[in-house]
């Protein structure tokens, strides 16, 4: 779960990191009274989990109260739906640092990174000059030891009280990677101010979606959600994703769900909604035809390939599902694996033509969108 | 022949006594695995399929020879389960768990390195030699997926490996081993380190490896294939290249592998080393026979 | 630091662990409300941080109230000074099992034990028939694992609800052991009543001195100790026990004072104190010798032979402390180590006969100790 | 010769730029100590006692050979100075901070052994080769203590180290080569593990071990003279035998030592080895002298 980055503010304040002074507003009219808690020239910041914020004009800088109604304005009214805006204090800057902890799968350890040379640009260095980023791994049963976060603090050529400051923030950062089971936090950029002070400019924190059985403090909420079939699909723990094109899919696996959505583009078909119900899902058919539904669709796609997602257990929940929802657009199925038979019987008892292979019910499906 | 199980594994189960624990164990030991326990807490003195439970993996081992450990542990509880196989001497993992949490799992590859063991999983079905033995949750009878021959398959997914094998049997192959090294971001085993095996399996001819976009494992066999470690032909199919890129990782991912990771990227590193890369599931199939890989 | 048995209980019953019902009372009048609460029969149990306390009759089951107020009444006159009394409930005990957790220095592990034959013959047991002690070692790294705690409680030859229960004691246990950084922890015994649940029928933990910066919970107090001396010492920091005999020993380093304490044992002397002012403490020459002038001696013993604790500091400082103090009594110095020539100086100049063999200056002490 | 550290072993010294660091390091270079470094983070680029400071012991080690690392850090961030020294690949360290908390000493132990390293204290004054090298805070000028010799101390004391090597040295002998393990309770090296080097050790021809009350470390040595693993001859003084005792550890410490660790267990382990106890400082000399020890 990404948190929005007035939340990962939070909790960089609770761990002891300083952050811009800002306030919090949903409306236009919580405006004035922000502005004359946090000052001018201001930056106005869309609470939005998408990346690249300033450059898509999110994220703006506002000298004049003028400006900053104008920006707030058109943001609360941007295609986004942007449901909150940060008003935050303009930060006198000296030099940006990207600072970050995540895991390196392949070491099998924590890692901290870091540049002194932070901000928008900090992937495309990533690439060209590599070396300009320390990656200091962190034995995750010892956690990150102050010996290491010195070492790499004292190394980037700061002045010696950043580098004492600094060398505090990674173990604060890194408690909050801890204890928040990070999948990533991130500061990008930290500022130095100009009276040598380090103040956090971004925050990026991701909480590993395995571990929100313990990680309850922040939770999705229904503003969260563009559509009413992605909050609902959320509160099932079904991933989904809403699109604009006429082919509804329901299947079960990431990877096969993701290559029949490859192969629909493939054969020139368009794809309405990814919906993906195997795994802890196989059995809730019911639900997840009924966020289908609420999706504009011309057909839905049933593709499985299941093994301790059985087949049968699906057919049966198909059938009961189309049963009780009597959809109103074709469906077609592809229900493959763990007692096939059994399902198959079931698929044809409620008068479904069952097919064995993806392509062509994949075929099937955009003949049917196209009304061919 | 085969890798990492044959008749001679001798396998315990870990949470064997559970409704996931008890169902397989009967499939495994159908297939022909060579189960010789199971550990569930509380439950020493019981008998699941006719084998003993012990209540831990140390009064089993103190009864039986054990090479590997079969856990249906839920994912809270898996880090924990293979921390007790580790510190009973067993080399051998396999879990299935989907939902381990992130830290736990670099702890637990962690763990498995100073062990010297091999973790298979989590979130995944596990390792099966079709028509020998399998360790994990496969319907091995389903023909059209679980043929016997000489292709080994490693994958990420799930039913996706199940839509990929059906096509490699279509195309008139069979598996030698399949291993599926599980979707999580952390698997406790990554695709290069088991190419050794199949590179020393004299029944594998050729390898599939059935990927994902993210991460750079696709990355690490072109640089074994490379470095000469695997020779033998691999086709490699990666599903989601059409799909639009879901919730970036901030800038870290890509600052971990150095930019690397984006589906051009491995399609040039493997396609670099000779592996070919299949943009269907039908074409795996058809590059193994472009390859020359014979069918018997 | 030692906690008292009522603490302890505090401590484990916020880890989730159960203890009897209890009252703690400060003199007989609140004998009274206690037993309404607690009921009868019950236990008295003197709040002392000494062991073998049953064996002393510190713990005397009481089945009335007369005999509770009796036995109240003697503990509260009682030459130990017993400050505080733990009135609590007689539980119906099945079985005594005994758990602590310390560490193993020579494996450098935590280390869990556990005994189905608690009680107050564990240390024989330990002797006699150590098998009957399970050992688990314990990676301070990873902490107490759940399948160790499961493990060792499923090999008890327990019912199973019990095991159950106790893996969940061990890990309850376990985060005390930590989270104190205790030396100690220890519930012997663990009462398994007779309908199998588990309390905690007593408990110790002491708390490593060297942790004590971070453990601020549990302080001592002027009451814990039995002389202002004690106190006073122990607000320094400053190691001091007093006795009944005639020599105050005011020496550096441990092992050096009990080498003292030996050598006037041997040689027919008596110690009226033991204070350790070396280490961290060499500079507190003066607040040592005003604690030693509180307790009733016919000389102060003075033997040094520092490193660190530098022979020339801690001469001016006894030189101070006699200017300032005036002593009553004599004093015999035995000051060798770094800067030991000026040390020598110091103490002549202030008319002090420096001795350098240190069972000469324990016979001396004795000489004047004895008037001869 | 000597054991440990001789005038070869390349020091550093962390904590170099504190009092207690630069005051020591002084001194250790002035006994002939090859010093070659010092680190303090932030002060990288400054010198003491004419040696480079750096900001981290990974930056020394990239400028330097260094063999062993002596830390003048406070207690509290010992097991960090300790693990930035191992990880840095050092494999002897000395530590004098009284203080360190015990959880950290068992991680210090434990993380020593894992790397192969071999951590001096806490709590001592360190080892010092009397007229030849020193890592700790020995005053080494003091002649009636420091006398150079074929005796190898081990000490779990400070102060009552020197009267009772003062007392070696009075009955004619000197010191080869004086090792204060600490006082605490989980010391990173225990007596019986510097046994083999006192025994390899040509020069020393006698050890005499300073313990203390508690534990089995005493114990532990008469194991290793009964594995006939030390052949020399062997002294011990142990003090405090009329104290009173203090707080027990409960029953954990009799039960951990399995009733083990009293004065007489002590006693009789050594002399059944054919080792003599000393109940007096003084006699120690006397002791050498009977086991047949020659002065020079």
């Amino acid at each position: 779960m990404k948190l929005y980055e007035y939340q990962a503010k939070q909790v960089f304040e609770e761990a002891g990191i300083k952050i811009p002074k800002s306030v919090l507003i949903e409306n236009v009219d919580e405006l004035e009274s922000a502005l004359e808690t946090v000052g001018l020239p201001c930056v106005v910041k869309s609470q939005v989990l998408s990346g690249g914020r300033g450059k898509a004009g999110l994220v703006v800088f506002t000298p004049t109260k003028e400006k900053a109604v104008a920006e707030t304005t058109r943001l609360f009214q941007h295609d986004l739906k942007i449901k909150k805006i940060l008003i935050e204090e303009a930060v006198n800057i000296k030099q940006e640092i990207y600072v970050a902890f995540t895991v390196d799968p392949v070491e099998a350890t924590g890692l901290l990174m870091v540049s002194v040379e932070g901000g928008v640009d900090i992937e495309q260095l990533a690439v060209t000059q590599p070396e300009k980023i320390i990656k200091e791994p962190i034995d995750l049963r010892y956690g990150l030891m102050p010996f290491q976060a010195s070492q790499v603090a004292y190394s980037l050529g700061l002045p010696e009280d950043v580098s004492k400051q600094l060398k505090k923030l990674f173990l604060q950062l890194y408690n909050v990677f801890k204890e928040y089971d990070a999948e990533l936090v991130e500061i990008n950029p930290l500022f130095v101010t100009e009276d040598m002070a380090l103040i956090a400019g971004d925050g990026k924190l991701m909480i590993d979606d395995n571990s929100m059985y313990r990680q309850t403090k922040y939770q999705k909420q229904e503003t969260d959600y563009r559509t009413e079939a992605e909050y609902e699909a959320s509160l099932e723990g079904i991933p989904f994703i809403q699109f604009d094109g006429d082919i509804g899919l329901m299947c079960a696996g990431a990877g096969l769900t993701t290559t029949v959505y490859d192969l629909i583009h493939y054969e020139g078909g368009t794809v309405a909604n990814y919906l993906e119900f195997g795994g802890p899902n196989y059995k809730k058919a019911l639900k997840s035809m009924e966020i289908c539904l609420k999706v504009p669709s011309k057909v839905i796609l049933i593709v499985t390939f299941g093994t301790i997602a059985r087949a049968d257990v699906m057919a049966q929940g198909i059938v009961d599902a189309i049963k009780q929802l009597n959809p109103d657009r074709p469906i077609v199925t592809c229900i493959r694996g763990t007692n096939e038979k059994e399902a198959v019987e079931t698929l044809k008892s409620a008068g479904l033509e069952p097919i064995f292979d993806t392509e062509e019910a994949v075929r099937k499906a955009i003949q049917l969108a196209k009304g061919v | 022949m085969s890798i990492f199980i044959d008749r001679d594994t001798k396998v315990c189960v870990q949470g064997i006594t559970g409704k996931e624990g008890s169902y397989w164990t009967k499939h495994m030991m159908e297939l022909g695995t060579n189960v010789v326990c199971g550990i569930t807490p509380g439950k020493e003195g019981q008998e699941v399929e006719g084998l003993p439970v012990y209540n831990s993996v140390k009064n089993a081992v103190a009864k039986h020879e054990i090479d590997a450990s079969m856990l249906f542990v839920p994912p809270k509880f898996t880090m924990d389960a293979v921390m007790e196989a580790l510190d009973a001497g067993i080399k051998k993992i396999v879990t299935i768990a989907d939902g381990i949490p992130l830290h736990e799992m670099v702890l637990i590859r962690q763990a498995a390195k100073e062990h010297n063991a091999i973790i298979v999983g989590g979130n995944t079905s596990g390792v099966i030699s079709p028509k020998l033995a399998m360790m994990g949750s496969f319907p091995h009878w389903i023909d059209r997926v679980y043929k016997k021959g000489n292709i080994g398959v490693m994958t990420r997914s799930g039913s996706l490996t199940n839509e990929v094998t059906a096509m490699i049997v279509k195309a008139g192959y069979g598996v030698s081993t399949l291993i599926g090294i599980g979707g999580d971001p952390v698997p406790g085993t990554r695709f290069a380190e088991f190419l050794n095996m199949y590179e020393n399996d004299p029944e594998t001819k050729a390898v599939v490896i059935i990927g994902e976009l993210g991460g750079i494992m696709e990355e690490e066999v072109a640089e074994e294939i490379a470095k000469g470690a695997f020779t033998k032909p691999l086709v490699a199919f990666l599903g989601g290249r059409t799909a639009p890129k879901g919730q970036k990782m901030g800038h870290a991912g890509a600052i971990v592998t150095g930019g690397k990771g984006s589906v051009e990227d491995k399609i040039r590193a493997l396609n670099g080393v000779g592996a070919l890369v299949a943009e269907r599931p039908r074409l795996v199939g058809t590059y193994l026979e472009q390859l020359g890989v014979p069918k018997e």
